[in-house]
């Protein structure tokens, strides 16, 4: 049988003021000065894999449909090339778009779940927060912990390799001074603990 | 005793070819800026004799800003090397007169750049808030007051503060 | 001082405009009319919907007539739009024009503060400075100065030479001056022209002979205007022309000398073809060039260069002896009263975008290549074709190259869109290629465009809305071997492609000359921040300059098509005739005079005048002011160590009452 | 000469072998590098992802110790670390929100940033200050006939290209070319190689790398020079995947520092070419000195 979908968008489907909120995180400021030419999504090595394309993005943030840019998997398959901040003809920054979306949505939890990437900049973030600095091995481990096991096992072989090299540390690596370092992250996370919030 | 609804107030200058054009262009692209700073046209930037400046701030303007053409693209070919000179001269003075120099701006803004007569003037105000008033009239008054006593025979009248810059200009 | 005492009792008239609702939606008219009612001075003071209007400026008659005004103030927009105009109501009303002061409270107050009381106050603050001024005004008499008749047209374009010929078809004598061997300039280039596709060199060449043949027309190619002194009606004009080494008079364009030269084959460059062919030393610039010489390249030419040439083309020459290596730079002084300039564009250098290829891929090319391609006369004798000679199976073209494009030129160039689509038509009448057009907007508004846009389509022209972002030639398929890939994002389709292609045609957007800013500085006119020649008012004076007497016409002041620059270089021609047939220009009485008795002979004044209006008389020991040669500056005025210069509108004393009047109200 | 030296989490771990080859190139040359006293990870792309005052935050504080530790440039390889760092500079001095974050949380640890210290990476001080008369006099090796693919990445010229071109970053080219190498014309020179993509989602990352590795392959490249820990790992180590995905594009890819190490005549062993999973071939036309 043939699956049909409804698509059309209506007013409440619209968050007001998003588009304005982007617009004020810093590096965000020239959203509203696109022109829709696609440069964006044409240098983009993986647009082609985004269910939105760099250009609709901005076109999605500017007309507030927040719910529809912050579930699709286009920010989290950007991987900060910076290919489009750099050809864009408007000098928007696309990738600080992107990295402005990847937080909104960490905070408000709507990410895809077991979706590895968004995984990896939390556990990341976090490794960085209690220990200052990252041991890849123990990250990759609880990458894998946290998504798939099944992929884990399918990259053994590379595992072997780099294990043979000796390239995955095995030691964790860490700051001297952690509380300093823990107490300026406290500063910056603000009276409002967003930080904590968002984890 | 700062008043807390004192605003800057600017007296401008503006040679007719570029500047003042570049402000009817600021008018025309509608740019909002701060309402502080009143105009008066003049043909050049070198017709703006230092006694203009002078008496301004002593009538109780709180900035002045000159505006001309870029170096090289005067309309009467080099009135505005004319008037760099002429400045450089003022802000000497005004030094010594124990004003501050950032309250005396010189700008180029040429006819096309519409963008900068807002930014200049923006800048300009808020530079001014920081210095806070001159209140030279004030000043002068109270320096009156203060020679009264002094002066001789009583009731003579001190010179008028635009004479008095007058003098100061051509000294 | 006494002035007032002099004109007896002063009654002003004040009047404040809402300019609709352009200054009323933002300052409260009635209000200032109340404020200025109180003022020392004013008789009337009234707001009306709009001053300019007849009935406005009817009112103010009325008023002169029924309160005896003798002094008014205008509040409204600014004087540069409409001070003649307030004037002439004065005027019309019985008064001397000059007793009127205008205030400008549209473009430097309602249209740019953001608060009703503060733009209010700033209304006031201006009406009050301008009510204090206008009570010493002077009744002064505009002088007149006669015009010099001829006309001189910078640069040989289609816009130039319209230009001329429209002048010098009314019957004034006009120089023409071009700095290539040729007019023609780029139109000569083309191969058609949109929308109607009528061949460009049908509807030039005539216009170009016209030139030639023209009695009144002076033609100087190869020539460059190095100096410009004076003002509207009597300008001194130093050419300086570059020696051609082939006498213009003498020569009948055989040829033969080319066939002759040392150089048995071209070798050099051709810059009509854009470089896709060569030529000789000496040559023609193209086939229907005008004048119709020969040139010689003295950077190529061996007797030039070195002395030693075998000198085969004065051989063939023989008895014309038209080639004359002796020819030197000469430097000419003409008179004009007008000057109209059509130094047009350079297309933009399409190396700058790195990730198109161009210079690296032989196979995308500029718009303007192709089009020399097409051309019948051009380098394949119409034949379009890869730089190894096979002829294209797939064609793209990419707009806005240059254009829209904050990192190089933020500006629309107007005509690649509709140039890219009659060389889009063109080559599919010349191959059996197929072309896709990327484009980000399709710009096609002037008339019978869209119905071009509508015949590309039907004729099966692929369009594909975005922007081109890479075009390589690594391949990532087999159809891809071989091929130029553009990977684009089709906007409207919603997905990335690869389109792989034998040619891409580039078009390269329109961009002010090189030297723009020279030529700017040698007329005195200003440029936009783009470095396009500024017009004095973008819609209501669009070939004038701020200098009088400067106009501008074609692509020199911003980009556009033919009909455009063609439409502009007769309104041009129609500026500087109007002020031809005038006879004489008003000077405005804005001129520094000298109060003798206060003058103290210190001669400080004299190096300061750029126009040497100042003179020593040594007999009074005194200065004296040329009122014909002042220009009104006031630059002396400002420096007179003793006061004694002063300038008629721009006195000390009504600036000093304006800055009282700015400052006093609070 | 001498610079601050922040080497970044990669090069203690997967990318230590470029630090085991920049260390000795460097000595070699003269230059001096003092580790940063008790660095701390850059943030990397995943810390803007969560929090941009925290990442700024997290940054500065290197900047700031090397600020302390004196006037010398800071001298950081890894790519993501440069970008990192650099784009903080910048954030504090366009953003005054930022700036005073930043403000705030350096001075809970007595620390102060005033801008005054450049982030550089080491292919601008090898080519500015260094400089290639320098670096060819040390060359005792020349890799004469090896052909090299000069592979930049993305983050070192995008978006602050301060030293290099963007487009066309030409750089480690006439780095190459010094040692004696056959620069190999490769325009992907500066595309992505798919960063973490390639172990979250290898369909999409690996593709990438796959393309990369083809078009070096195609063009005849006996090695790929690399600038980045996370560029090298992934153009060396996925090689199994590819291989079951697409069809195999062997060549090896090594830092641009060790092939200055082998043309300095520096010990092989001692470059950590070892740690490699897709070892380098033998120089051509000398003996093989390279063990692998």
């Amino acid at each position: 049988m043939m699956r049909i979908k409804r698509t059309i968008k209506y007013e409440g489907d619209r968050v007001r003021g998003f588009g304005k909120e982007i617009q004020s995180v810093p590096g965000c400021e020239r959203l509203q000065s696109c022109i829709q030419c696609g440069t964006c999504s044409g240098t983009c090595p993986l647009s082609i894999y985004m269910d939105f394309s760099p250009r609709q993005v901005v076109a999605l943030v500017r007309a507030d449909f927040k719910n529809e840019v912050l579930r699709s998997n286009t920010v989290w398959l950007c991987a900060s090339c910076y290919a489009c901040t750099v050809e864009c003809p408007r000098l928007i920054r696309i990738t600080d778009i992107m990295y402005a979306l990847k937080q909104r949505a960490i905070k408000e939890g709507v990410y895809p779940r077991r979706f590895p990437i968004p995984v990896l900049a939390k556990e990341f973030y976090e490794m960085v927060r209690k220990k200052g600095r990252i041991t890849e091995m123990l990250l990759v481990m609880k990458l894998f912990l946290k998504t798939d096991w099944l992929a884990a096992l399918g990259s053994w072989r590379q595992g072997i390799g780099v294990m043979r090299t000796g390239r995955f540390g095995l030691r964790a690596e860490h700051i001297e001074r952690q509380a300093e370092l823990a107490g300026m992250m406290a500063v910056a996370g603000g009276e409002d603990g967003k930080a904590k919030e968002a984890l | 005793m700062p008043d807390p609804n004192w605003q800057p107030r600017i007296v401008a200058f503006f040679c007719n070819w570029c500047t003042y054009t570049a402000a009817d262009l600021a008018g025309v692209s509608r740019l909002k800026y701060a309402p502080n700073a009143l105009v008066i046209r003049l043909m050049c930037s070198g017709r703006v004799d230092p006694q203009f400046i002078l008496d301004a701030l002593a009538k109780g303007a709180d900035g002045v800003l000159i505006g001309g053409c870029h170096l090289g693209d005067c309309h009467y070919v080099e009135g505005n090397y004319k008037t760099v000179r002429r400045f450089e001269m003022l802000q000497r003075l005004l030094r010594d007169l124990g004003i501050e120099e950032r309250r005396v701006r010189l700008e180029w803004i040429s006819a096309s750049e519409g963008e900068r007569v807002k930014t200049v003037i923006n800048e300009m105000v808020e530079q001014v808030r920081a210095l806070g008033p001159l209140r030279l009239p004030q000043r002068q008054e109270e320096w009156d007051r203060e020679m009264t006593p002094l002066a001789e025979p009583a009731g003579q009248s001190p010179l008028a503060p635009q004479r008095a810059a007058a003098e100061v200009a051509h000294a | 001082m006494n002035t007032n005492q002099k004109n007896g009792e002063v009654r002003i008239g004040f009047y404040i405009c809402h300019c609709g609702h352009n200054i009323a939606g933002m300052v409260d008219c009635p209000a200032v009319a109340q404020y200025a009612a109180k003022l020392p001075g004013v008789v009337v003071s009234r707001d009306y919907k709009y001053m300019c209007s007849d009935p406005g400026q009817e009112l103010i008659q009325q008023d002169i007539r029924e309160h005896q005004l003798n002094r008014v103030v205008v509040a409204s927009c600014s004087p540069l739009l409409h001070e003649h105009t307030f004037r002439n109501a004065v005027a019309a009303g019985g008064l001397n024009p000059f007793y009127f002061q205008m205030v400008n409270i549209r473009e430097h107050d309602s249209w740019v503060t953001a608060d009703r009381g503060q733009a209010t106050a700033k209304a006031k603050s201006l009406a009050h400075a301008a009510i204090r001024r206008v009570r010493f005004h002077r009744a002064l008499e505009t002088t007149r100065a006669p015009i010099h008749p001829d006309v001189l047209v910078v640069g040989g374009g289609i816009s130039g030479i319209h230009a001329a010929l429209t002048v010098a078809n009314a019957g004034k004598k006009v120089f023409l001056v071009e700095r290539n061997p040729s007019i023609g300039g780029h139109m000569a280039q083309f191969d058609k022209t949109f929308p109607t596709l009528d061949c460009a060199a049908c509807i030039l060449t005539p216009k170009m002979s016209a030139v030639r043949s023209h009695e009144n027309i002076t033609l100087w190619t190869y020539s460059e205007v190095v100096k410009v002194s004076g003002y509207v009606g009597n300008y001194t004009v130093t050419v300086r022309r570059r020696p051609r080494y082939v006498n213009e008079e003498l020569c009948v364009g055989c040829l033969e000398c080319i066939t002759a030269c040392v150089f048995k084959e071209p070798k050099f460059a051709d810059e009509f073809n854009v470089g896709l062919s060569k030529r000789k030393p000496i040559y023609i610039p193209f086939a229907q060039a005008v004048p119709p010489v020969v040139v010689i390249d003295p950077e190529r030419c061996l007797q030039v260069r070195t002395g030693k040439c075998k000198k085969t083309c004065l051989e063939a020459c023989a008895d014309r002896h038209a080639i004359d290596f002796a020819q030197k730079e000469e430097l000419v002084e003409i008179k004009v009263g007008n000057i109209i300039i059509a130094t047009g564009f350079k297309l933009f250098d399409a190396k700058r975008l790195p990730q198109y290829g161009y210079g690296r891929y032989p196979n995308v090319l500029t718009a303007i290549e192709v089009e020399r391609y097409v051309n019948s006369s051009g380098p394949t004798a119409g034949e379009i074709v890869l730089r190894d000679g096979r002829h294209p199976k797939s064609v793209g073209f990419i707009l806005c190259v240059g254009s829209r494009d904050m990192k190089t030129n933020r500006w629309c160039s107007r005509t690649c869109c509709m140039h890219s689509m009659k060389l889009a038509q063109l080559v599919r009448e010349h191959t059996d290629a197929d072309v896709t057009v990327f484009y980000m907007d399709i710009r096609a508004p002037g008339k019978g465009y869209e119905e071009f846009y509508d015949k590309s389509l039907a004729e099966g022209i692929q369009f594909v809305r975005g922007r081109v972002a890479e075009v390589t030639d690594w391949a990532l398929s087999p159809e891809e071997e071989g091929k130029l890939v553009m990977r684009v994002e089709d906007t409207l389709a919603g997905f990335v492609r690869r389109v792989p292609v034998d040619m891409i045609v580039l078009a390269a957007g329109m961009e002010p000359q090189a030297d723009s800013q020279d030529v700017r500085r040698l007329f005195n006119m200003s440029c936009g921040t783009e470095g396009w020649f500024l017009e004095k008012h973008p819609k209501l004076a669009p070939v004038s300059t701020f200098t009088d007497g400067v106009f501008i016409a074609g692509c020199c002041q911003g980009p556009k098509d033919i009909p455009d620059s063609v439409a502009q270089a007769g309104a041009a021609a129609a500026e500087a005739m109007a002020l031809i047939d005038k006879g004489y220009i008003e000077q405005e009485p804005n001129t520094a005079y000298i109060v003798e008795a206060d003058c103290c002979g210190c001669k400080s004044c004299l190096p300061l005048c750029p126009y040497t209006a100042i003179t020593f008389e040594e007999t009074k020991q005194k200065a004296q002011i040329n009122q014909a040669l002042c220009k009104g500056c006031g630059t002396c005025v400002a420096a007179c160590p003793s006061g004694s210069i002063k300038q008629n509108l721009f006195e000390d004393e009504e600036i000093f009452s304006e800055i009282e009047g700015v400052l006093n109200y609070a | 000469m001498k610079y601050s030296y922040f080497p970044g989490c990669s090069l203690k771990g997967l990318g230590r072998a470029y630090e085991e080859s920049l260390l000795p190139v460097m000595r070699h040359l003269g230059v001096e590098l003092a580790e940063l006293n008790d660095w701390n990870c850059c943030g990397a792309t995943a810390y803007m992802s969560v929090d941009e005052s925290m990442a700024a935050v997290l940054a500065a504080r290197n900047l700031a110790i090397a600020e302390k530790a004196g006037p010398e440039d800071l001298l950081t390889p890894c790519s993501a670390c440069y970008l990192v760092l650099n784009k903080t500079k910048h954030n504090i001095t366009d953003y005054p929100e930022i700036n005073a974050t930043v403000r705030k949380a350096l001075a809970g640890a007595h620390l102060t940033y005033s801008g005054k210290v450049p982030v550089r990476h080491p292919l601008d001080v090898l080519i500015n200050d260094v400089g290639l008369d320098v670096i060819k006099e040390k060359v005792v090796r020349p890799l004469k006939g090896l052909k090299v693919a000069p592979y930049y990445g993305c983050q070192i010229v995008r978006p602050y290209a301060t030293f290099d071109d963007a487009w066309n970053p030409t750089t480690m080219d006439r780095l190459l070319a010094t040692l004696g190498a056959e620069v190999v014309d490769y325009p992907l020179k500066t595309k992505c190689c798919g960063g973490s993509l390639t172990g979250t989602v290898p369909e999409a990352g690996l593709r990438l790398t796959y393309i990369l590795l083809k078009e070096a392959v195609r063009r005849g490249a006996d090695v790929i020079a690399t600038v980045c820990p996370l560029c090298q790992f992934n153009l060396d180590a996925y090689h199994d995947q590819i291989d079951r995905r697409w069809e195999p594009a062997r060549v090896a890819t090594v830092y641009f520092t060790q092939l200055m190490g082998l043309a300095f005549g520096l010990p092989p062993e001692q470059l950590g070419l070892k740690r490699n999973m897709v070892a380098m071939k033998p120089l051509p036309a000398e003996p093989a000195k390279v063990k692998v």
